[in-house]
């Protein structure tokens, strides 16, 4: 069981709560990453899980055993920093195998499994160089063996890939798999970009302000968010968050109403409430220079051009809504049409921002049942 | 950089002359030290005299047993050195790695001894060696020597700029403190360590007022102890004796560091404070 | 690890060397008494007699083994460290204490009278100190309770060097002048047919020259036990130098060494400093060189005090004491005295010694500027040494004073008064 | 928290304290018995009277603190220490400074030259150097005086005149501590990133003001350590020369506390006069420290 568990873990700096009451359990060889904005706690718990860190209050269970007071280097992991924490005084080749020399492996092991971890990684021939002499994807690469040829359980990375530069994260991010294809190790991976997050994590766990937002699959992260935090942090423009008031039958923003199917309408209707936020990602906006028979009318304010597709900006009595469109023929003053899809619409509690969830009818069985069996494949 | 000519050429003038005042000096002991007592008092300009000799050298390892007395500095300064760089690694481990009860208090009190003048200690500290019985043997030079408030402060910060995940690594793959310290720190504060260290003998090994009070008999002697017997006496100071002895104190550093100035002069420039 | 084992070994192996070596320092080999005996004697001032004395006295006794050891800084130094040794409770056997720290030395350090050790040990020698000393010179190591603190050891007084060129050069006798008058007159007629200095009187860290200069005036710098120097002819005296110094800008003002080094270079014709400084002076001076008795004042006696040393025994048990005599007996021997004076310039303080064969006969034959010294003997009086416990204050306001006068920041006059009164107020 | 996790918590802080204790333990042993209990000691003397020797001391209170303060030397002495503290300053603190900046920044020929000679010096006995400087400036006959003589100039009688007393010993004491500390600065302005330098060239900014506005606050941190450094230490380094060559004088002309308080102990003997100078020394110390950290320490730079 190579799992690890939180129980009301909460760490705090003085009268700071750096993390709040977590509680989730990374399942046995699966990659987790923990996702956020710089500050919310993911470093700090991923230290924990080294025991970098001491846990303030709460239990940490790795292997189902208590890991409080067990020292780092008895918690069979193997990290790598951001920056790469290389020991600059000694060459690549010792940086890598000098934790092997301290667990007392014969010779053998060592050299077979150095052997292993440089041509997995291409650093033959630079054996004898020093950290310096390295370029930084090398430098990666190395810190990357160096944790590799321990072979322990758990696989801890901090922001690994960020002093990279665009290229060069997307060949890291290929190799990461291949070790962990490898070696199965139950990894977990601090990032604070959500594109990292989204191609790498077999499932995400997104953090702010020390506590944990959501728990899910990248898809489910993304298109069932589980409250505004989520839907903002995820995707890029983020996801349009718009007051609304609730009718019986429809919904307005602004002037302007919209009317919902039956299913939607049921299932708010469920909740028994109606004091709701409206949430609608720009790439599930219909653009239109005519106007739709349930949809709104808007001013363009700018658009942006983002290679692939352009946002637009645009004034919706008020409100700012941005919506991804193909071309690029919109211009600023033009009034625009548009409509969300109804399927992928959100809702929101106002007061507490977490998502009233979806109705059963939306949620296909591809969206439950597609990454778990990517974690067993 | 480019600059005005006339700006750089002032400034050669400059250090140039300075240069010659700093090490003018040196250059006139040696001298000095080949010439007779009676040249050196009549021939004042003459840096080198026209009737070398090797006499005062010759006097020195007639009336002292030179080579005693230097192995006797050359082992007050080797051993306190390594005992206080030693002690204060080990100082600076703890107040860097360590969090523990009272440890700024202990910082800033073995930091502020670097405040208080040796009159101070100088005659407690004798009865002390006196009580240990150790008075007119190296060790009593040695044992209040053993650590070193300046070597602290100064390994302290070197050590602060390491990196803390080159530890924390160590720490995964549980390494004990005495690995981390010996494989992992002192590796990257070497530099500082050894410029503290070269500065730690220089100074123990020129070091004069304590072992004239604790130093007895000449077979004990120190090389600046030496120095005191050709000096300042109601027989007058044999003056070309004293350069020769002055020229033997200085050789081991002179030659040390001329030897490795490139090596010196680059670890104390690494070794900045951060 | 490998340079870290080397470091050990390294450390370890001077753990033993140097145990070896204290281990040797500290057992006395064949059952030899061995006791510490402390002198002050640089390898200019008869370093070399001193070891060789000790090595010749270890050689023939077979009960005492004499170490030696050397205090730099002359008598002061010496005292500091035998300070230092006092309050951790040691002391040497014998001691060699400057004439200036005679009261300050009884008052304050235990000590044994020789003559006590020679009656309780050695009847034989009952009445070596009675036969072989002057009175006077016997007299110059009582304290002022007339205590017989140590026996006089080594003599000093100070002579006129004079630069007989310069002299010739300015038209002057080059016999040197007689009367401290003429010490002034000469240099102010060598500033003027040379331009170089005329006078150097020596300034070290203690009074006795000036003390010889104003006693030889009629001044008395201590009676019953209180300072009197600031008397008309201790002013007067006083104000020939500084007028000197001051006013005809005709002599030097100057550390000792530097101020000795300056006449040996012919930059100053005559020095007044002391009889210790003749083998530097004359092996190192390529002029006409002679030493000329100290100059007296016009009409009256010179009043010189004893320089130099006696040695006391601080030996604290019977045996160590009765080793200390033994020694002490050695070295006031006439061969060992004989050598001591040739090594150190000093006057030999015990009787039988100039003309014996066995001692100086030839030695001052060779060395005429010894002469001086010797026969200005009879004036010899007792250096003065202030009582209690703040007799070292008083001597050092003493050396505050000549800066301050010789420096010009203060009258004579003045000056001698307010030190008088301030040390006077001192030894209440 | 169980009372059992609680416990073993503390143990584990205990451990801590135990190992950063042991680590200490050989630094605290030696400075507690060769530092702090002397330094205590001392504290305890000066409230006696005393001569180093005599079985008894005599118990006087504040006698010594108000002789001490009372005694108008007293405040020509601390005069002449803050003159040393000033000349060395400008001596062991502003020039090397200067010469670092020049040497690290502006100059491009010879560089290792100066720097390998510059600090030569500092490798040598003090001693030998007050001696050596003791006869090459002798005023008379030394061959600084000769070669001054040539050209009509005269050089002071400075062993025996107020003032130049203390700068020429200031400048002894210079020439083995200006090395080192110029070492030190120079690491200090070598570390310091050259593109910032390099920018402000750009910008035609005046060397002066680089080295004012650019160098100063960037190497700050080991500026304020030669600064404290020189202080204290140059005083204690004036020591030798001072006792080599003038043992003070004339007159006490150039003593500084540090010299003062040995002349009380070692020559004439009033141990309560010295331990209470050295403690007023580390009183000023701390002061001159005080008012050093309330106004300027705001500015320094800190790598980390």
């Amino acid at each position: 069981m190579k799992e690890i568990r939180f129980e009301h873990v909460k760490k705090s700096y003085g009268n700071t709560e750096v993390v709040k009451d977590l509680n989730f359990t990374i399942r046995e060889g699966e990659r987790l990453i923990l996702l956020g904005p710089s500050g919310c706690g993911k470093s700090t718990t991923l230290r924990m899980i080294a025991g970098l860190e001491d846990i303030t209050e709460g239990s940490l269970f790795m292997n189902g055993k208590k890991m409080n007071d067990v020292p780092s280097g008895k918690r069979n992991a193997a990290m790598v920093f951001q920056n790469y924490a290389l020991y600059p005084h000694m060459t690549l080749k010792q940086n890598i195998i000098y934790g092997l020399k301290v667990q007392k492996l014969s010779k053998e092991e060592i050299q077979s499994r150095l052997d292993f971890v440089l041509d997995m990684l291409q650093l033959k021939g630079l054996e004898d160089r020093l950290p310096k002499d390295l370029s930084g994807g090398q430098r990666q690469r190395v810190a990357l063996a160096r944790a590799t040829v321990k072979r322990s359980d758990f696989f801890l990375l901090d922001e690994p890939l960020s002093n990279l530069d665009a290229q060069l994260r997307v060949s890291a991010r290929k190799e990461l798999l291949k070790i962990h294809d490898m070696f199965k190790q139950t990894m977990v991976y601090v990032t604070h970009d959500q594109i990292e997050a989204m191609t790498f994590a077999d499932r995400i766990a997104l953090m702010y302000n020390g506590e944990l937002q959501m728990l899910d699959t990248p898809t489910n992260v993304y298109h069932r968010p589980a409250n505004v935090f989520t839907a903002k942090f995820i995707g890029s423009p983020p996801t349009n968050i718009l007051e609304m008031n609730y009718h019986e039958k429809s919904i307005s923003i602004g002037q302007q109403s919209f009317e919902l199917n039956e299913i939607w309408l049921k299932h708010i209707k469920q909740r028994n409430t109606s004091d709701l936020l409206f949430g609608i990602r720009p790439e599930h906006v219909e653009l239109s220079t005519a106007s739709f028979s349930n949809g709104y009318r808007g001013k363009v304010k700018y658009t942006e051009n983002l290679g692939s597709n352009y946002s637009v900006y645009i004034d919706l009595d008020g409100q700012e809504v941005v919506a991804a469109s193909d071309h690029k023929h919109w211009y600023k003053g033009d009034t625009v049409y548009f409509r969300p899809m109804m399927d992928r619409i959100h809702f929101f509690h106002k007061g507490t921002g977490n998502s009233i969830g979806y109705p059963e009818e939306l949620l296909d069985a591809d969206y439950k049942n597609k990454e778990e069996s990517r974690v067993l494949a | 950089m480019k600059i005005n000519r006339t700006v750089e050429f002032t400034w050669h003038v400059i250090f140039m002359a300075t240069v010659l005042v700093l090490v003018f000096p040196i250059i006139y002991a040696v001298g000095m030290s080949f010439k007779p007592l009676e040249d050196a008092y009549n021939n004042v300009l003459n840096i080198f005299s026209l009737h070398p000799t090797l006499e005062n050298y010759i006097t020195f390892f007639d009336t002292l047993p030179v080579l005693k007395v230097t192995m006797n500095t050359f082992i007050i300064a080797s051993v306190a050195t390594i005992f206080k760089v030693f002690t204060s690694f080990l100082a600076a481990y703890a107040f860097v790695y360590f969090q523990f009860k009272g440890k700024e208090i202990v910082y800033f009190l073995l930091i502020s001894t670097i405040f208080i003048p040796f009159t101070v200690t100088m005659i407690p500290n004798y009865l002390i060696i006196s009580d240990l019985g150790l008075l007119d043997s190296v060790w009593g030079v040695i044992l209040p020597q053993l650590a070193d408030a300046i070597g602290i402060f100064l390994i302290t910060q070197s050590m602060r700029s390491i990196p803390l995940s080159l530890i924390e690594v160590a720490r995964l793959d549980n390494l004990g403190h005495g690995k981390i310290m010996k494989d992992i720190v002192f590796p990257l504060v070497r530099p500082a360590v050894t410029s503290v260290g070269i500065w730690f003998f220089i100074s123990s090994w020129n070091e004069f007022v304590w072992p004239v009070l604790i130093l007895k008999t000449t077979e004990n002697y120190t090389l600046p102890l030496a120095l005191q017997m050709y000096i300042s006496s109601e027989g007058g100071t044999n003056f070309t004796v004293a350069m020769a002895v002055s020229v033997i104190t200085m050789i081991i550093p002179l030659i040390l560091y001329l030897t490795f100035q490139k090596y010196i002069i680059g670890t104390f420039t690494s070794s900045g404070i951060k | 690890m490998k340079r870290f084992l080397q470091a050990i070994c390294f450390i370890s192996l001077m753990f033993i060397m140097v145990a070896c070596n204290s281990e040797a320092a500290s057992t006395t080999e064949d059952g030899k008494t061995k006791i510490e005996y402390w002198h002050v004697n640089a390898e200019t001032q008869g370093g070399q007699t001193v070891k060789q004395l000790v090595e010749n006295f270890n050689a023939q006794s077979d009960t005492v083994e004499v170490v030696a050891k050397y205090n730099p800084d002359m008598y002061k130094g010496l005292m500091q460290n035998l300070q230092a040794e006092a309050a951790a409770g040691n002391a040497p056997a014998v001691v060699q204490v400057g004439w200036s720290f005679l009261n300050y030395f009884s008052d304050n350090f235990s000590y044994v009278s020789p003559q006590t050790v020679i009656d309780e040990h050695f009847p034989e020698d009952k009445t070596f100190l009675q036969d072989k000393f002057l009175s006077n010179i016997l007299g110059l190591a009582e304290n002022s309770a007339g205590e017989q603190v140590g026996v006089p050891y080594s003599l000093s007084s100070p002579v006129l060097y004079i630069n007989r060129d310069i002299l010739r050069e300015a038209g002057l006798d080059e016999n040197g002048p007689q009367t401290w008058e003429e010490v002034k007159e000469f240099s102010k007629v060598i500033k003027e047919e040379t331009g170089k200095y005329g006078f150097y009187f020596q300034e070290p860290a203690d009074n006795w020259a000036t003390q010889a200069l104003l006693e030889s005036n009629g001044a008395q710098f201590i009676t019953d036990g209180k300072a009197t120097f600031a008397s008309d002819e201790g002013i007067e005296a006083y104000q020939l130098l500084a007028d000197m110094i001051l006013e005809d800008e005709t002599a030097l003002h100057i550390g000792w060494d530097q101020g000795v080094q300056s006449f040996i270079d012919g930059s100053v014709a005559m020095a007044y400093t002391t009889i210790a400084q003749r083998s530097n002076i004359q092996d190192n001076a390529q002029f006409d060189v002679a030493a000329v008795k100290s100059p007296a004042w016009e009409g009256k006696d010179v009043k010189l005090p004893a320089g130099g040393s006696m040695l006391s025994i601080t030996a604290q048990n019977d045996e160590e004491q009765k080793a200390a005599w033994e020694f002490m007996r050695y070295l006031y021997s006439i061969e060992s005295v004989a050598e001591w004076t040739k090594g150190t310039g000093y006057v030999p303080p015990r009787n039988d010694v100039a003309d014996a064969e066995n001692g100086l006969k030839t030695y001052l034959e060779e060395n005429e500027m010894m002469t001086a010294a010797m026969e200005q003997m009879e004036g010899i009086v007792p250096w003065a040494s202030f009582p209690g416990d703040a007799g070292l204050q008083a001597e050092q306001l003493l050396l505050d004073l000549r800066d301050q006068i010789l420096g010009g920041s203060i009258s004579v006059e003045e000056g001698l008064r307010s030190t008088e009164e301030k040390i006077n107020a001192l030894l209440k | 928290m169980s009372a059992f996790a609680a416990v073993r918590k503390s143990l584990q802080l205990n451990r801590e304290n135990a190992i950063g204790y042991g680590l200490l333990i050989p630094s605290i042993i030696i400075f507690a018995v060769f530092t702090f209990w002397p330094f205590l000691y001392t504290v305890y003397l000066s409230f006696f009277d005393w001569n180093m020797i005599s079985p008894e001391k005599e118990f006087v209170g504040f006698k010594n603190y108000m002789e001490v303060l009372g005694d108008p030397r007293t405040y020509q002495i601390l005069g002449n220490t803050f003159l040393y503290i000033v000349i060395l300053l400008a001596i062991n603190c502003v020039v090397p400074y200067i010469f670092a900046f020049v040497i690290g920044v502006v100059l491009q020929r010879w560089n290792g030259f100066y720097k390998s000679a510059l600090f030569l010096p500092a490798f040598i006995s003090l001693v030998v150097g007050s001696i050596l400087f003791t006869w090459i400036l002798n005023p008379v006959s030394g061959p600084v005086a000769i070669v001054f003589g040539w050209i009509g100039l005269e050089i002071p009688n400075w062993t025996k005149t107020e003032g130049w007393v203390i700068l020429v010993l200031s400048l002894i004491t210079s020439w083995k501590v200006f090395g080192y500390n110029f070492i030190l600065l120079y690491a200090s302005i070598n570390g310091i990133s050259k593109e910032i330098i390099e920018s402000a060239r750009l910008d035609n900014i005046p060397l002066w003001r680089i080295f004012l506005q650019i160098i100063l606050p960037m190497s700050s941190a080991t500026g304020v350590y030669v600064f404290i450094l020189t202080i204290v230490q140059s005083l204690q380094y004036v020591f030798t020369p001072v006792k080599v060559v003038t043992q003070g004088g004339p007159d006490y002309a150039s003593s500084n506390l540090i010299y003062h308080a040995y002349h009380e102990a070692f020559v004439v003997y009033r141990t309560g006069h010295s331990a209470t100078l050295s403690i007023m020394t580390m009183g000023l110390f701390l002061v001159l420290l005080f008012l050093y950290f309330k106004f300027a320490d705001r500015g320094i730079y800190y790598e980390n």
